[in-house]
């Protein structure tokens, strides 16, 4: 299938990161003409799984982080992918304020955030493997 | 990102320019906690009328800083709240222990 | 060899992705903080090069163009490639006012822009392959 | 993009708000030649105070520009340059056949 617009685009996993891949989804998804809120929307949640994949994935340390960016129609489709650690037990990562990173001031709202701001979330991980989230937002304002 | 503590009493209020992320929160973290030390504050009021950005990073920051004042039998106050972080804010359930207020003055006469 | 910050970002070449490209190259170098007028030299660079591949590496048709950022020290490497058409003659490209495409009001200034803009353009193309554009700028505010 | 055209006497005042690239050039143009007949122009001023940004592009807008009103025996002169602008123009030797002035009302005074 051919999207209306699509980029992909891989950084390095390092926490100044996250500001640049909010402005990089901005950027794109501005295409369509959001509301400011849908756009805040979108970042919010952008921020939150790039952070994870900083924080849980790479546990702070080096790697890559992969992001694809798809628009069609007024749907937009995000993908962030790490291929760090990976998650155990998806279904406990997703509850509301559950973090396994209490000692970083984590507030296991990442997810909550998400699924709250998007309006589909899906996960999939494989241990030791790494993270993919899924997220898909219509804009209403298209 | 720039922060910036001032005393009203034991009142520290905070005003913080800039987004807050898991990148920022940890230097903004250790500026508010060693104001707070450093001024033997209570309450702390945080001014969020420049931050124009706010993931879930900053429920760590304020949850963090509501456990500190409240050992000292102190209260967290939030004035001039962005309608972004608003939702964000509503989402955490910070609401059942954060005061909210429209003002500094307001967020001023109501701590104790 | 490890760079201290890296991104590589794809998107179609569709000329709306000319601002795109900027504004993503543009909050890349930003964590540099350099001056207005060094990011706006490297906007502008970055403009004129996602343009020929967008005008004449695929002459408007679809494809993908592939666009990379290294930082390292005071030094910012960018790279944009695409799989069009290719160069035959590098030299008469890169001389200013040389345009193949007049019938577009092209200005045939677009190479001149880059290496006046940049400390470094290098072109390497293969005629039915694509091309890729190599430059860097070293910032004095670094 | 927003592009406003004036007419003062035969003069076409041309306020561009926005980024001059090759995305943007092609409506550009579209939009000053309809003008430019609808209203018998004859000289060009580019009004450039609001334009952040313009890349080699633009140089192809203007010299278009500049064609068509030489073909009436008018010209084309620019005014409110910003500094990134100012360079691409430099490069781009388009001084050579187009005016610069500081205002509009001074544009308006020496072209005839
Ligand atoms: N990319 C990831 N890689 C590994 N583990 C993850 C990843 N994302 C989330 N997790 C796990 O899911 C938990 C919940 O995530 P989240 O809701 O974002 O809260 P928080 O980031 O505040 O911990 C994390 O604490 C972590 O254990
Ligand atoms: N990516 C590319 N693929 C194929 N040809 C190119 C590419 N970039 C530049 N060229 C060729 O080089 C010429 C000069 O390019 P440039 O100096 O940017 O001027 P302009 O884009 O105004 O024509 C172009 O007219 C074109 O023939």
């Amino acid at each position: 299938m051919q999207y209306e617009n699509e980029m992909k685009i891989e950084f390095m996993s390092k926490s100044q990161n996250e500001a640049f891949a909010r402005v990089v989804v901005a950027a794109f998804v501005s295409q369509l003409d959001p509301t400011l809120e849908e756009l805040s929307d979108i970042k919010t949640a952008v921020s939150e799984a790039v952070t994870n994949a900083v924080i849980h994935g790479y546990e702070n340390g080096p790697g890559m982080i992969y992001l694809a960016c798809r628009l069609e129609g007024n749907e937009t489709y995000i993908e962030i992918q790490d291929k760090g650690k990976g998650i155990e037990d998806i279904k406990q990562a997703m509850e509301p304020l559950y973090t396994s990173k209490p000692e970083l001031e984590r507030s296991g709202m990442g997810f909550t955030v998400m699924e709250t701001f998007m309006d589909v979330v899906e996960v999939r991980s494989i241990p030791g493997e790494g993270t993919t989230v899924y997220m898909m937002k219509r804009l209403h304002s298209v | 990102m720039n922060v910036v503590c001032t005393m009203e009493k034991r009142n520290m209020i905070i005003k913080i320019q800039g987004e807050i992320d898991h990148h920022t929160s940890e230097a903004l973290r250790e500026k508010i906690d060693k104001a707070y030390e450093r001024y033997n504050a209570k309450n702390i009021i945080f001014d969020f009328s420049e931050i124009p950005f706010m993931d879930s990073s900053g429920i760590g920051v304020i949850m963090g800083r509501y456990r500190n004042s409240s050992q000292k039998g102190g209260q967290v106050a939030i004035v001039h709240l962005q309608p972004q972080i608003e939702r964000v804010f509503q989402l955490s359930g910070l609401y059942k222990i954060i005061h909210r207020y429209e003002t500094i003055d307001e967020a001023l006469k109501m701590l104790q």
